[in-house]
């Protein structure tokens, strides 16, 4: 009969259009460097590598992070910036915050892959590069105690560190590593994430060498499905057009690592915006 | 621009449309960009994010969910002021794109600056917003005719281009308020803005989810209340009316004309159909006009009032 | 009698239920044999179909549809009277099963007659139906706080049994109401009646397809709108609530009980989940309890106001 | 992606819990009697012979009808009672009307059957006789003008007819047809519909010869799907639990052909009932 279903149904049908956060217990927390800590979620959310959730600390706020684990051992890895993430630090196995998602797209896997990294930008990259496996990774950071996922990524990979100040792997940035590889061999993609003014240098240099780049971006978020437009760099929506975005797209992107925009819509430059509040 | 078939052309307060499609104020308006990007995925106009005269944080998040059979916001109308905001309209009106500012304010001083500013940036449409349950107004405007009648004298006194006044379906009698805004001198009326508010409660913690606690509905679930709403305020009022809330598809279109309105807001049905959504309910609507023998739009406005 | 587990005991205006669940006015409850039936399917407690001093036909057809996200009704309020009716009232008692009679009239002097016949003919208690959407009422008591207090101390002062006052959610502010009728003497309140109202236009034919044209608007579309107007009336009074408004599954149940219900109305949840619905709701609320470590549904009433 | 999918999932989600009429078209309407028609709609629907549909005349009324043709040859076929009936017989090729459902159950089929019906009770029964095959069907009417679907039921079973002047037929009852036979012979099952005193009878003949009964009831409705209670006979919503009943059922009805509901909700005599508003 058409017109009543079993309850099972009118469930299903609900959580496919609901986008609530559900909660889930934190299974197990890991720290990853000084600051930044691995929670594992005891929960298990099947997504792409560059798909990312929205996460609510109930009666805090809510905030979009990519996956840093995914399926079985579903995990996010928090690093210290204003009041949410350090809330976030500060919780323990059996605490409960709420999810939903996935949202945006992700990676599109290919072989003969470069991932280069800034920060914490190895953190969605990271199961990228478990799945690709056999690609080069180039991860930058400030100093060795920033570095993340360094003994993950090279049993996963041809690993390439670069630190500020020398004190782990080449000193200097992980993008002078990318130019010195890309005179020996070169690559079907290069993927990547970190601070966007990196970001931003790697899509020149792929740009040049005629190579596809898949990058993800960061921009503040409301929603995380599309409609309400806070995450806007141009006309695409981080959240939903993104994160992951392909060379034709950023192509078109002339506020790419010059402005983006705060929770009120005003447009600032990067510099400004990553200042806020901090 | 989207090229739809001449039978969804239609005007809106002198304004040639290609079709009654708009995408309305809160969605994707926070840049130039994206409504320029709503507007080449076929919407007949674009509406900018509520403005105020100065720049508005809104609430925490989560701001915006869906609990799906609508959405549920308290975005707490976010925006940078409209001092910055000029230039996103004027990035738009380079297009020629039908462009509708948004305005809120504490007091009818605020609403009258920001029109005015909007005027001169070049928009064609002021709405006037006092019916969004989201935040805490200074004013009971959506509910006191009087108050509200005050205010729309003001903004039309202020500008010379066409104001339209968006209501909320959460009063007692819309019929009531929509011959007040009439009777002060509007041009037109919007209608709705999102009902309730709602609540919604994660039970294992306890807590009210939106960091607002209560959101405005809107989508699928409101539909017949919007409808219902547009009906009551055409039978009231003799000024065009943007009918609006849970239109998702070419029937829905219909539906909401039918019921008195001589264009559509089209918002939530982003999130269920994506930002190509005008184009779908236009090809729709087009569609179902072409089987029951209707040529034009206009034709239709009101229908539903004829038995 | 339906056995449902210890934990969701529980005791409203006195009388204890073996469960919350609640069948609302406007639910089967035309005949004894049916208000049993719903009992046996494990409601905690029944109500009467509206009922008045004479007999009322009610709107011609359709008075109920489903909107897919929701139920639309405009019933009219039909119903044989109280005279007649008082013969289901005896025979529901007979099993001793938690009887609400809802009623309705005109003017004071109806609602008193009618409670003062209901009280005889031994219901538990009094619900003040002021709240409907799909009539023309003679005295819109439901917006107005003055009106309705004089209606709630005249019905009080008739009957020794509880008396319940029935809001609508379609009103500006409800706390005001709630506190209005607490004050006149009001034992509880339940809340809420239908949303709207609604319209649905049928645009083949162009005609709005309820024959009353309107109609309210229940089931899951407007749960939101529910836990809302709960949750504000629990901040306004400290009486206790019956919390009604698109709950369907257990953690339905568990929501509307966080934003301050004492007990829980089930109604269009009947359409989705078949008539044993109270015993499935109430089978997956104890699961949650049990999973969540409460042993009592009395321990979370109001939780979410704790924030 | 969980939280967006295509636009005709969501319509089919949504249609699944609609209980709106659609509108469709009269696209044939043929005599059955003097004041009997048969309207086919251009629709198809799928139902158990037995179930009924919800038709609206826009801007009249809304009444359950039961299916006289099912599938691709859809048809419900009216008697002139009230206001509602005689609109409809006045509707002609082309015209619009609206239908919701199906809605209730329908009989269950089983061999060796025989069909007993009175009256316009041969509606729902047609398309179940032409279905079970071989079964038998006995008809009655006032007088032989009254006559419904003869020649439609003599192709498909074997036909015993009785009116009440001997116009046509036995001069008498059905039942009394049915007694006839049930001397000689037996039935597994015999499914019944008509007036509600005819019912009675054939469920207590049935029941003296423990044979099993499915009977079609008749109430007046409201919501067709099981909410408003208007349709009650005892605890029993012929609109959901019906309006075909078991047996045991029937039992369970203290009412049954004795007491119905108008539409305030009055409970009056059967009698009463059919006599209201004419
Ligand atoms: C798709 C996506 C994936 C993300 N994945 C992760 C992740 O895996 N791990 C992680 O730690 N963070 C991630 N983030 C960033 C995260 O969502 C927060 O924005 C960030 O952690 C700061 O939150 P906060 O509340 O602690 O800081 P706030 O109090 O909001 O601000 C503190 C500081 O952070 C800066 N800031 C705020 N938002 C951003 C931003 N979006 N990008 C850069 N700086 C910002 C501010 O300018 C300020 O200086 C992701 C963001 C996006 C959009
Ligand atoms: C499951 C079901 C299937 C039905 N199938 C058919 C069908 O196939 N063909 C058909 O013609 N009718 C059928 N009916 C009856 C139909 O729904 C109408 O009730 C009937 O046609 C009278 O409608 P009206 O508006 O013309 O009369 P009204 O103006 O409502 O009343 C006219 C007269 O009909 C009597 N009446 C009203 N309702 C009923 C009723 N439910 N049963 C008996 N008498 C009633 C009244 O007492 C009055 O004497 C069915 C009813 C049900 C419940
Ligand atoms: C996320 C979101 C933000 C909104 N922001 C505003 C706003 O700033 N100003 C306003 O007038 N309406 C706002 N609205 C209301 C919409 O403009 C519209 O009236 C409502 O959503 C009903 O239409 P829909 O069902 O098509 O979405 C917002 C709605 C949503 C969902
Ligand atoms: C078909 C129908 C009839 C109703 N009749 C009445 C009524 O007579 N009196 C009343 O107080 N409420 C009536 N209501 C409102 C319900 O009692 C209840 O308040 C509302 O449906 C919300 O609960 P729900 O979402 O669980 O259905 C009716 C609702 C429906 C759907
Ligand atoms: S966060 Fe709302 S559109 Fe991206
Ligand atoms: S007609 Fe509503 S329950 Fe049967």
């Amino acid at each position: 009969m058409s017109h009543n279903t079993d309850p099972n149904n009118l469930a299903n049908n609900f959580a496919k259009y609901t986008a609530l956060p559900r909660t889930v217990k934190i299974k197990k927390v890991v720290d990853e460097t000084r600051k930044i800590k691995t929670f594992f979620l005891d929960t298990k959310i099947w997504a792409a590598p560059g798909q990312f959730i929205m996460v609510w600390i109930p009666g805090v706020d809510e905030k979009p992070f990519g996956l840093s684990y995914i399926g079985n051992d579903t995990a996010i890895t928090i690093q210290p910036k204003g009041k949410f993430t350090k809330k976030m630090l500060g919780l323990s196995v059996g605490d409960r915050i709420g999810v939903r998602g996935p949202y945006g797209n992700g990676f599109t896997l290919k072989k003969n892959a470069c991932i280069i990294a800034g920060g914490c930008g190895i953190i969605p990259l990271a199961p990228l590069a478990e799945m690709i496996k056999n690609c080069v990774v180039i991860i930058g950071a400030k100093t060795s105690e920033d570095l993340l996922f360094i003994e993950r990524m090279r049993k996963a990979s041809e690993l390439y560190i670069a630190t500020d100040d020398g004190s782990s792997g080449a000193k200097g940035y992980a993008t002078d590593i990318l130019r010195k590889l890309l005179k020996e061999k070169t690559f079907d993609v290069i993927y990547t994430c970190g601070p966007e003014a990196m970001i931003k240098s790697v899509f020149d240099i792929a740009e040049e060498h005629g190579i596809e780049t898949q990058a993800s971006l960061e921009r503040f978020m409301k929603c995380g499905f599309g409609v309400c437009g806070q995450c806007v760099i141009n006309g695409f929506r981080v959240c939903k057009d993104g994160p992951v975005f392909s060379s034709e797209q950023l192509r078109k992107m002339t506020e790419l690592g010059k402005f983006a925009r705060l929770k009120s819509g005003r447009k600032v430059t990067v510099k400004e915006y990553y200042n806020w509040r901090s | 621009m989207f090229e739809t078939t001449k039978s969804l052309k239609t005007k809106l307060l002198g304004i040639n449309l290609s079709n009654p499609t708009i995408m309305p104020a809160g969605f994707l308006g926070v840049s130039a960009d994206s409504l320029i990007r709503a507007y080449e995925n076929g919407a007949g106009a674009v509406t900018t994010k509520s403005i105020s005269l100065e720049e508005r944080n809104g609430h925490a998040n989560p701001t915006v969910l869906s609990f799906g059979y609508g959405l549920i916001n308290a975005v707490g109308l976010s925006n940078p002021g409209i001092d910055e905001y000029v230039e996103e309209i004027k990035e738009v009106k380079k297009r020629k794109i039908p462009l509708i500012l948004n305005t809120i304010g504490d007091d009818n001083q605020d609403f009258v600056d920001v029109a005015k500013m909007g005027e001169a940036a070049g928009v064609d449409i002021i709405e006037i917003n006092i019916s969004c349950p989201n935040v805490v107004h200074r004013k009971p405007y959506y509910a006191d005719p009087e108050l509200l009648s005050g205010l729309v004298q003001e903004v039309k006194d202020a500008v010379s281009i066409p104001i339209i006044v968006k209501l909320s379906p959460n009063v007692t009698n819309i019929k009531e308020i929509a011959k007040a805004v009439e009777l002060a001198g509007a041009d037109g009326i919007s209608a709705i803005n999102t009902v309730g508010p709602g609540m919604i409660i994660n039970i294992e913690t306890a807590k009210p989810v939106m960091a607002f606690k209560k959101g405005g509905l809107s989508g699928p679930a409101i539909k017949p209340i919007a409808i219902r709403c547009v009906y009551d305020i055409y039978e009231a009022v003799s000024i065009p009316i943007i009918g609006m809330g849970g239109i998702t598809n070419g029937r829905d279109l219909i539906e909401m004309i039918m019921a008195g309105a001589t264009a559509v807001g089209v918002g939530s049905a982003i999130y269920y159909r994506g930002l190509d959504v005008f184009k779908k309910i236009c090809a729709e609507a087009h569609e179902w006009m072409r089987d029951n023998g209707y040529s034009s739009i206009k034709q239709i406005i009101g229908a539903a009032h004829e038995s």
